[in-house]
């Protein structure tokens, strides 16, 4: 074959190819055009694992059953205040262990079915004798009574600080009772039916892909003025962050740090570093479990405040976390700001190496062969901790770099183990580890976070672990524990869990880095109504109740990006035809040519 | 001619001179078939570049600690780099977002991926030779058994079982090679087994035993000096896919993130946005270092190849 | 004869499919001793809600109880439940199926084309086209395809924004027909693209070195002698000896890439079974896994089957015609 | 008139190692129902000479000198008339090893396509003909059907010995067409190539190594040494008394059963068939050579008469012949 | 070279109704074979391929086992291990593709030591080696021990497997085809060789060959095999000068060399061990059975119906024939 022929037989295989992408590219423009419905889409990194109440409990899940299903009392946008829900009002009995519910006027399931007392009545009741997983821990005390169709009771057994907070899904009895008849057949449903009382329900679910909700029309603040929503899983962070700039996505829900500082400068689009409550932490084996085989030195409490001094916690948060979320000492157990306390200047633990180093050798720990490791007091075993580190983070290897790079300069070495989250539970209920970092996300109400740092929480037993990753608890935090889980008054209650963190902070194993953002992003050329729960420092998706979704108004003529011409379609299509067959003749003219080779 | 020749007549006009020994007449062998394999490499141009490619990747490799300073991969000591920066004559391939070098990071990371790459073929070229051998030299029940697990290895998906494995394991690189080597092994045995059964059809292999050779002595002299090029071609092309695999496991953030490869940059800038903020020089050094050192390596490996596997020489 | 042929590959099949049984299942079973405890972490459970969960998921009992209850199972075609949302581990499976095998047939028909060049680079060997061949062949062969998902990403998707990012088609679309298709051919472009490469190299050295070794068939001479053309004599005569080798790769890369496009559909959101092996193994939900273990297998299997079937047709020295 | 003419044929290989001269000038021509054979060991330039009459050899071979099939120049032809001219006015019979036949296809598919490829047939009366074809050269017609792998040695031999017949040819080469065979078998396909030849008038161009081959088949023999003609006549006489000194060894080498002469006496020459690559200077067999004379090594010697219908090149030859 | 059956003594091979099957007895390749090799004698084993008599040299070295009989080789039986590692030092092999004979990755000189080193022959190993290469026409050796097979031509691979067969100084040389694949002009040197040992060494041979011009050059007796079985034997002078067998007969008429005789071509292909035709395992191509001779003399029915060995060891020229037992 001459350089000739090649040549052309080259183009002639271009020219074709180009011409499968330009028809590649023009079918872009065809498949715009159809919707006319107003979408609200919205990206996010994991899929929902079941629209089944009783069986997934991704966050995901959580924000679809949130939109799905309404609840008996509501959460202010604002504050997560208790405001009427299904329930327009309530009255408590004076002991406090008896609440009487009254219903909206006129509820009406999403398929038209009323929506009464029974069905409320049913949920409880049966969530709590069937131990449903996302319900029981609510309703473990509780029993409800049908007074009428409107009306119904629920009764505590113990005092119970959350009511009448009532913020269990309500599942269509209708529906669910079928499904119900056992607990297994219940986590066998599909809960696909679509049958809610939110304002969006479950429309179709394409796994791993995308799930979709359409307006309610029955939902009893009225139809919404978006028709549906889809939820568009990613599998990659930059990918969604593509999305959102092309428009494919209105709104990013975990966007990553990096991109996250990439889109302030965008404009038209909004980045929201919502705050949750959500905190890393550094953990130390405080060997209270009595399992494992934790560092001697860590039980020592000038070593943990040591470790807590030579830790730059602004650089790293700058560093790391890029600034997003919040610089605070403390555990967060609520989103709601008003259960952090503020920890006194005397007893914060800051950036301070100097002091870190003289604590250490005054409490004996020196560096007695000179190896730039500190060993225990009177000599023996060096203090070199294991250090667990996670590699389902993002953030895990830089955490690590850093805080070893620190830890070196006050003479603690580190021994790096790197752990996947299923690894990492385990290694923590083994006790086999000196130092994690970790993080945890609370509830509003804050409960249950505090509830994990219990003597009870503890886990003694690898087999039935518990909470307690601290591996620390004390008598002094539990009886506080205890009296703020009755206390109904709040701002009684608010004290004790001041007294509480507090504690935990001066003596417990933690060291919490700084408090996580969730950070979003979303677009502004084509929706208005985007709500921050709680305000000024919530996110706008996946929050609590989430009352954005319900809030969003279309504006008009935005996202106008449907401008399919039809005319140039055809042209493009007719140039891809001529392309094609050039293209193909010369191939087929250069293949005769090149058979008269010999 | 019925008497021996005395000694003294060693060196007569009809014997001319000996070789001292038989073992030098050996050592003269294999220099001059290693001479020749030589020859056969200068003469491929495309083996020639894959060489030198090759060994200018080792020379960084080796020379990594003295170009840069291992302390530099520590986002404790980064702390006054720009972050992000783009490539300039400070950092050669710009920063990344804890303001590591990526130069420095590519340099040390072409250790970890050739090492990992290096010793992952070890493991499973000898895995693979060792039951390939086995097999093919005993034949009979022990071929059977053998084969039969080479076969039901052989289907078991590769990547999921190196997922799965890589996630239950504890982390680290030699997790990596242990996961690579258990999971590529059998195309290595299968190989083996059939240029040992080759080798062990030839006629000289007969001539061997009618000549009186034992099995140990077919295996040194005639099996294993025949398969050893073979085993030396496919180890050479055994590293490309132990690097590409480490870079798999790696992007998919499996990899040991306490020691930088160029696996673990992808995955690094693919976690931090690289992409889509633009910033091609976190991912393109590590994806060209891939590509530029499995190229040279499958260059060379498949010239070694066409010289020293005797199916493909005689073409 | 051809019966017999046939039935010993079968049984070859259906064994080595047992081995990959048990295998997977003991596998799993060694990999996580409380699988319940660490799937279900974070939630709290009483003890009869993980007595219930171990039941469930097959998890009571000795090992060996275990086992032949799973057996039992899997000859009703019953692959037990997915832990994380209960759903069976079919559908679960079943779902992410086909936009793999959509993807992955595409992109193996496009690299397929690689045995065209392959053999024209083989027939003409040491030709200016071979060495452009094999030198582009062996370039993309060398190739991550994470990475090249990185740089196609970044390039066409986020730089040009010719492509989406990902995804199988466009969000809450409702088009349907050609729209539809066009839809999906245009989300899955990229992915196919980098796939195509990724594997085309492949293709194209085995076809080449395929035909290398038909080239000094005498055959080949005899069919030159009788007046063909140079180029009937590649198509009618070295082409259909030179397949048989690239028939087996073919078989069995299919069967592979179903299991190892993971890179690819991570970068490009595609809900396929590479995904869901990524989700599942980070959980980790064995039912899930081990579903997909099952499958991969058996498809690999089946493609070797397949591939030693065709093996006997294509060429008539097999498989005792 | 000549069916294949020769004119000062040479052929050189390019090869990694340099050129390597397998045919050195040679002239040879045959006229119908000619039968010739072309004797010579390995690497002697004899097959060479097979593919260079149809233009087989391969890619940057050089060729020069004229070689004519039924007059026309085969190397000045267009590749349509080349391919047209291939199997209608020669075809070869190859070795019947069972490379030489396409393993994935049916043998009478093979034929089929020469005759196709050849002729305006259909392909219904083309099948019928590849099945007189094979009952003619002793196979049944249903053996059209086979793979090639399913016949013996023989007939594989015979399929092609039909193949080459498929486009009447007048000028048939047979490329060693008994090596492989087994002694009787050989006997068979050799009697049947000589009962085809006479039947149909062919020329043949029998090329072996075996030179008592020869004897029996064909009517002139050349024996070539070193791409070269040493001895060409009427086949009897040469093998009978050989003029050549390698032509007498190579008669030699094939025992007279029966003579006592070579009863416990095997004859041979000394040392090694020359290598084309590295030829010595002068006569190239004179290293050999039992009766090389002082000028063999520096005198190469053309073919010379050597008596009626013969020549033969050596310098005794002129020396007590003329 | 004696005309006769050797005496016992001097037997240097003796096979005892020697059978060698494959395919689990489904196939016999040597049927039922006894024959004895006196010291210094040459045999030529002749016959079609298939017909079992490379199967017979093989067994001779032990490669093939034996189903039923005995072989016993310098008077002790062919038997495994240690004895049958003495067995091949005194028996030797030579090929007939010198090529694939020769490890292409062994110099010369290691291809001849190998048999040396197996055997831990005593002496300098370097200097046997050369003499034995010297021995073997390749002089001088030193041009030859560091080359390798490739670089030597066909006749020299075959003269170093003769040189490292004559290493270890046997008894008796197994000839497998020695110069089939080489060079007419090759041919002879490597008979002239093989036959100088005889007579300067004494070695005895076993020459299997489908050549009858090799048993007319070097063999003292020719025995000629057909499906298994020796149909005809006896001094090369009478079988091939006045063959009795139809078989020897045919095999005789298509060698070209033969002036004057009537070509006998047999019909049909090469014989198939794993289809023994019944009675005379040659009558379904026999010309006498086929000319209907047999049955006009009365014998045909015996052809067809009744196997038959050798006749009885009473002259040195032996066949089994039904028309010549007649």
């Amino acid at each position: 074959m001459t350089t000739k022929q090649f040549t052309r037989r080259f183009c002639g295989i271009a020219l074709t190819t180009a011409a499968l992408g330009a028809t590649v590219v023009a079918s872009t423009a065809a498949t715009t055009a159809a919707d006319t419905a107003v979408t609200l889409t919205v990206g996010l990194l994991q899929d929902i694992d079941s629209p089944n109440v009783t069986v997934g409990y991704t966050v995901a899940a959580y924000e679809t059953w949130t939109l799905q299903y309404a609840t008996l009392t509501d959460k202010a946008a604002d504050d997560f205040a208790t405001i009427p829900g299904l329930a327009e009002s309530w009255d408590a009995s004076d002991d406090g262990l008896t609440f009487t519910y009254h219903l909206r006027k006129g509820l009406k399931w999403s398929d038209g079915e009323p929506l009464t007392a029974e069905d409320t009545v049913w949920t409880i009741n049966t969530s709590r004798d069937q131990e449903w997983t996302n319900h029981f821990a609510t309703t473990v005390n509780l029993t409800a009574t049908v007074v009428d169709d409107r009306t119904l009771t629920i009764e505590t057994a113990v005092p119970d600080p959350k009511l009448p907070t009532m913020d269990v899904y309500i599942v269509p009895k209708h529906i669910w009772e079928t499904h119900a008849g056992t607990v297994d057949d219940l986590a066998a449903y599909d809960a696909l039916d679509g049958v809610g009382s939110g304002p969006f329900t479950l429309q179709e679910r394409k796994a791993n892909q995308e799930w979709t909700m359409v307006a309610n029309p029955n939902y009893w603040k009225g139809a919404p003025a978006v028709d549906q929503v889809v939820f568009r899983v990613f599998s990659d962070g930059d990918a969604m962050v593509t999305a959102l700039k092309s428009g494919e996505i209105d709104v990013a829900h975990l966007v990553p740090s990096q991109s996250f500082e990439d889109l302030k400068s965008e404009s038209g689009i909004v980045t929201v570093a919502g705050a949750q409550g959500g905190f890393t932490e550094l953990a130390m084996n405080g060997m209270a479990g009595g399992l494992g085989d934790g560092h001697p030195a860590l039980q020592d409490i000038e070593v943990r405040h040591a470790i807590a001094r030579a830790i730059d916690r602004q650089s790293l948060f700058d560093r790391v976390v890029k600034g997003q979320g919040e610089m605070i000492d403390t555990l967060g157990v609520s989103p709601s700001p008003e259960w952090t306390p503020t920890i006194p200047a005397d007893q914060q633990l800051n950036y301070d190496p100097a002091a870190a180093n003289q604590a250490l050798d005054d409490a004996g720990y020196l560096d007695a062969d000179g190896n730039g490791v500190r060993e225990m007091p009177g000599g023996g075993d060096e203090l070199k901790f294991r250090y667990a580190e996670r590699s389902d983070s993002v953030n895990g290897a830089a955490i690590r770099e850093l805080i070893e790079g620190w830890l070196k300069e006050i003479g603690i070495a580190l021994e790096v183990s790197v752990f996947d989250d299923t690894q990492l539970g385990q290694v923590v209920y083994d006790g086999t580890y000196d130092l994690f970092v970790w993080g945890w996300t609370p509830f509003v109400d804050p409960d249950p976070m505090l509830s994990y740092f219990t003597c009870d929480q503890l886990t003694t037993d690898a087999a039935s672990p518990g909470y307690n990753d601290a591996n620390w608890c004390s008598e002094e935090y539990d009886a506080l524990y205890l009296q703020q889980n009755q206390e109904l008054d709040r701002a009684t209650r608010i004290d004790l869990v001041h007294q509480m963190i507090t504690l935990f902070y001066n003596e417990s194993t933690y060291v919490v880095l700084y408090h996580d953002a969730d950070t979003q992003a979303y677009r502004t050329d084509r929706f208005t109504g985007w709500t921050q729960q709680p305000k000024g420092t919530g996110p706008v998706v996946f929050t609590n109740s989430s009352p954005t979704y319900f809030n969003l108004t279309p504006i008009e003529g935005g996202g106008g990006d449907d401008s399919s011409s039809t005319g140039l379609l055809i042209g493009i299509i007719a140039g891809v035809l001529v392309l094609l067959v050039v293209g193909g003749l010369l191939v087929v003219r250069s293949r005769k040519n090149s058979d008269e080779r010999e | 001619m019925s008497e021996r020749i005395p000694e003294a007549e060693a060196t007569s006009p009809v014997i001319g001179s000996v070789p001292r020994s038989g073992r030098a007449v050996a050592w003269d062998r294999r220099r001059a078939s290693a001479a020749g394999v030589w020859r056969g490499l200068r003469n491929d141009r495309l083996a020639m570049v894959g060489l030198v490619v090759l060994v200018l990747f080792a020379l960084l490799a080796f020379a990594a600690p003295w170009l840069s300073d291992e302390s530099s991969l520590s986002a404790a000591n980064t702390g006054d780099n720009p972050i992000w920066a783009p490539p300039s004559w400070e950092f050669l391939f710009g920063t990344d977002h804890l303001g590591h070098s990526v130069a420095a990071q590519f340099l040390w990371g072409s250790r970890i991926s050739l090492f990992v790459g290096l010793m992952a073929t070890l493991l499973q070229i000898g895995i693979g030779s060792l039951i390939g051998l086995t097999a093919g030299f005993f034949g009979g029940w022990v071929d059977s058994v053998l084969m039969r697990l080479t076969d039901w290895f052989l289907v078991v998906p590769f990547l999921p079982l190196a997922i799965v494995l890589a996630a239950v394991l504890e982390r680290g690189l030699w997790t990596i090679i242990l996961v690579i080597g258990i999971t590529s092994w059998p195309s290595t045995a299968r190989l083996l087994r059939a240029q040992v059964l080759t080798v062990r059809q030839r006629l000289y292999v007969d001539r061997a035993r009618s000549l009186g050779a034992g099995r140990l002595h077919l295996m040194r002299r005639h099996i294993l000096p025949n398969v050893t090029p073979l085993i030396l071609a496919s180890t050479t092309l055994a590293v490309p896919i132990s690097i590409l695999t480490e870079t798999t496991l790696s992007f998919l953030g499996l990899g040991d993130p306490t020691s930088t490869s160029w696996g673990g940059m992808l995955n690094s800038a693919k976690d931090n946005s690289a992409i889509s903020g633009g910033r091609w020089w976190a991912y393109m050094p590590p994806g060209l270092g891939i590509v530029f050192v499995v190229l040279a390596v499958t260059l060379f490996g498949r010239a070694l190849e066409e010289i020293l596997d005797p199916r493909l020489r005689q073409r | 004869m051809r019966a017999r042929f046939i039935l010993t590959k079968l049984v070859g099949a259906l064994s080595t499919l047992a081995f990959v049984v048990a295998f997977n299942f003991f596998l799993f079973r060694v990999v996580n001793e409380n699988t319940v405890e660490s799937m279900f972490r974070g939630r709290n459970l009483s003890p009869s809600q993980i007595a219930r969960l171990e039941r469930q998921f097959n998890l009571d009992g000795s090992k060996w109880e275990q086992f032949t209850a799973y057996v039992g199972q899997l000859l009703h075609g019953n692959l037990g439940l997915s832990m994380k949302d209960f759903r069976p581990v079919t559908t679960v499976v079943g779902e992410a199926l086909w936009p793999t095998v959509l993807l992955v047939g595409t992109s193996t028909l496009l690299a397929m084309t690689g045995i065209f060049f392959g053999f024209r680079a083989g027939w003409r060997r040491r030709s200016g086209y071979d060495v452009g061949v094999t030198t582009f062949s062996m370039f993309t062969y060398s190739m991550p395809d994470a990475w090249l998902s990185m740089v196609f990403l970044g390039l066409f998707a986020s730089g040009l924004g010719l492509f989406p990012t990902g995804g199988l088609e466009d969000s809450g679309s409702n088009a349907a027909g050609l729209a539809k298709l066009l839809d999906q051919a245009h989300h899955m472009a990229l992915p196919a693209l980098v796939l195509a490469i990724a594997y085309i190299g492949e293709y194209t050295i085995v076809a080449r070195s395929a035909m290398i070794d038909t080239l000094r068939e005498d055959y080949l001479q005899l069919a030159r002698a009788k007046g063909l053309r140079d180029s009937e004599v590649r198509s009618k005569h070295a082409q259909p000896n030179a397949m048989l080798p690239v028939v087996s790769l073919s078989a069995l890369n299919f069967g592979f890439v179903l299991s190892g496009a993971i890179a690819v559909e991570t970068i490009f959101s595609w809900p396929g079974l590479g995904q869901l092996t990524r989700n599942a193994a980070t959980g980790p939900d064995f039912p899930v896994l081990q579903g997909l273990f099952l499958l991969f297998s058996a498809s690999l299997i089946f493609a070797n089957l397949i591939a030693d079937l065709m093996y006997g047709r294509i060429d008539p020295r097999v498989g005792g015609r | 008139m000549s069916v294949l003419e020769l004119h000062d044929l040479h052929v050189t290989y390019r090869t990694d190692g340099g050129s390597v001269p397998a045919v050195r000038g040679v002239n040879l021509s045959l006229d119908t129902g000619d039968t010739v054979g072309l004797a010579g060991e390995s690497g002697c330039g004899k097959s060479t000479i097979a593919g260079a009459v149809l233009r087989l050899l391969p890619k940057g071979t050089e060729v020069s000198g004229k070689v004519l099939l039924d007059g026309e120049d085969v190397y000045a032809m267009k590749p349509g008339r080349l391919r047209a001219v291939r199997w209608t006015s020669a075809a070869i019979v190859f070795q019947g090893a069972l490379h030489s036949l396409n393993p994935v296809r049916r043998v009478g598919l093979q034929i089929e396509e020469a005759i196709l490829l050849h002729s305006q047939q259909s392909a219904r009366s083309a099948r019928i003909r590849v099945g007189e074809l094979l009952e003619k050269v002793g196979l049944p017609a249903g053996q059209a059907e086979r793979y090639p792998h399913q016949l013996s040695g023989g007939q594989r031999q015979r399929v092609l010995i039909a193949l080459a017949l498929a486009c009447e040819p007048k000028l048939l080469i047979a490329d060693e067409p008994t090596t492989a065979l087994d002694v009787m078998v050989q006997a068979q396909v050799l009697r049947l190539l000589e009962e085809l030849q006479r039947e149909h008038g062919l020329s043949l161009l029998f090329i072996t190594h075996d030179l008592s081959v020869l004897t029996h088949t064909c009517e002139r023999l050349a024996v070539m040494y070193a791409g070269r003609i040493v001895e060409e006549g009427p086949s009897t006489q040469v093998f009978a008394d050989p003029q050549h000194p390698y032509s007498r060894a190579l008669a030699a080498a094939f025992p007279t059963i029966g003579d006592p002469a070579s009863r416990m006496n095997p004859q041979g020459l000394a040392g090694d068939p020359p290598d084309p690559s590295a030829l010595p200077a002068g006569c190239p067999f004179h290293l050999r050579c039992a009766v090389a004379a002082p000028e063999c090594s520096s005198l190469d010697v053309a073919l010379r008469p050597a008596g009626a219908g013969r020549s033969a090149a050596c310098v005794h030859v002129g020396a007590t012949d003329v | 070279m004696s005309e006769a059956s050797p005496a016992a003594a001097d037997v240097v091979v003796s096979l005892t109704n020697v059978q060698v099957q494959f395919g689990g007895g489904s196939v016999r390749a040597v049927d039922t074979v006894s024959l004895d090799v006196g010291r210094g004698e040459v045999v030529a084993l002749v016959g079609e391929s298939g017909c079992g008599k490379t199967t017979l040299i093989r067994a001779i070295i032990g490669l093939e086992p034996l189903a039923h009989g005995s072989i016993a080789v310098e008077g002790s039986t062919v038997g495994g291990g240690r004895r049958l590692r003495a067995l091949r030092r005194r028996v030797q092999m030579i090929f007939q593709d010198p090529s694939g004979a020769l490890n292409p990755r062994h110099s010369i000189y290691e291809a001849v030591a190998e048999g040396l080193r197996i055997h831990k022959v005593k002496g300098h190993e370097p200097t046997l080696v050369a003499e034995a290469l010297a021995a073997a026409g390749l002089r001088p050796p030193d041009r030859y021990l560091r080359r390798f097979p490739h670089e030597l031509s066909g006749g020299q691979r075959q003269r170093v497997i003769i040189a490292a067969a004559m290493a270890l100084q046997p008894a008796l040389l197994l000839a497998d085809e020695p110069v089939a694949s080489l060079d007419a002009s090759i041919r002879g040197e490597i008979l002239a060789l093989m036959r100088s040992f005889v007579d300067s060494r004494g070695v005895s041979i076993i020459a299997v060959t489908h050549d009858l011009g090799l048993a007319w050059n070097i063999a003292d007796r020719v025995a000629v095999m057909y499906l298994g079985r020796i149909v005809e034997v006896g001094p090369t002078e009478e079988v091939l000068r006045s063959p009795k067998h139809p078989y020897t007969q045919a095999l005789l008429s298509v060698v070209p060399e033969i002036e004057g005789m009537a070509q006998q071509i047999l019909v049909g292909e090469t014989p198939d061990p794993s289809r023994i035709p019944s009675g005379c395992r040659f009558h379904p191509r026999c010309p006498v059975v086929a000319s209907g001779e047999a049955d006009r003399l009365g014998f045909g029915d015996r052809c067809r119906g009744v196997d038959l060995e050798l006749e009885p060891e009473v002259a040195a020229h032996r066949v089994a024939c039904h028309a010549v037992a007649r």
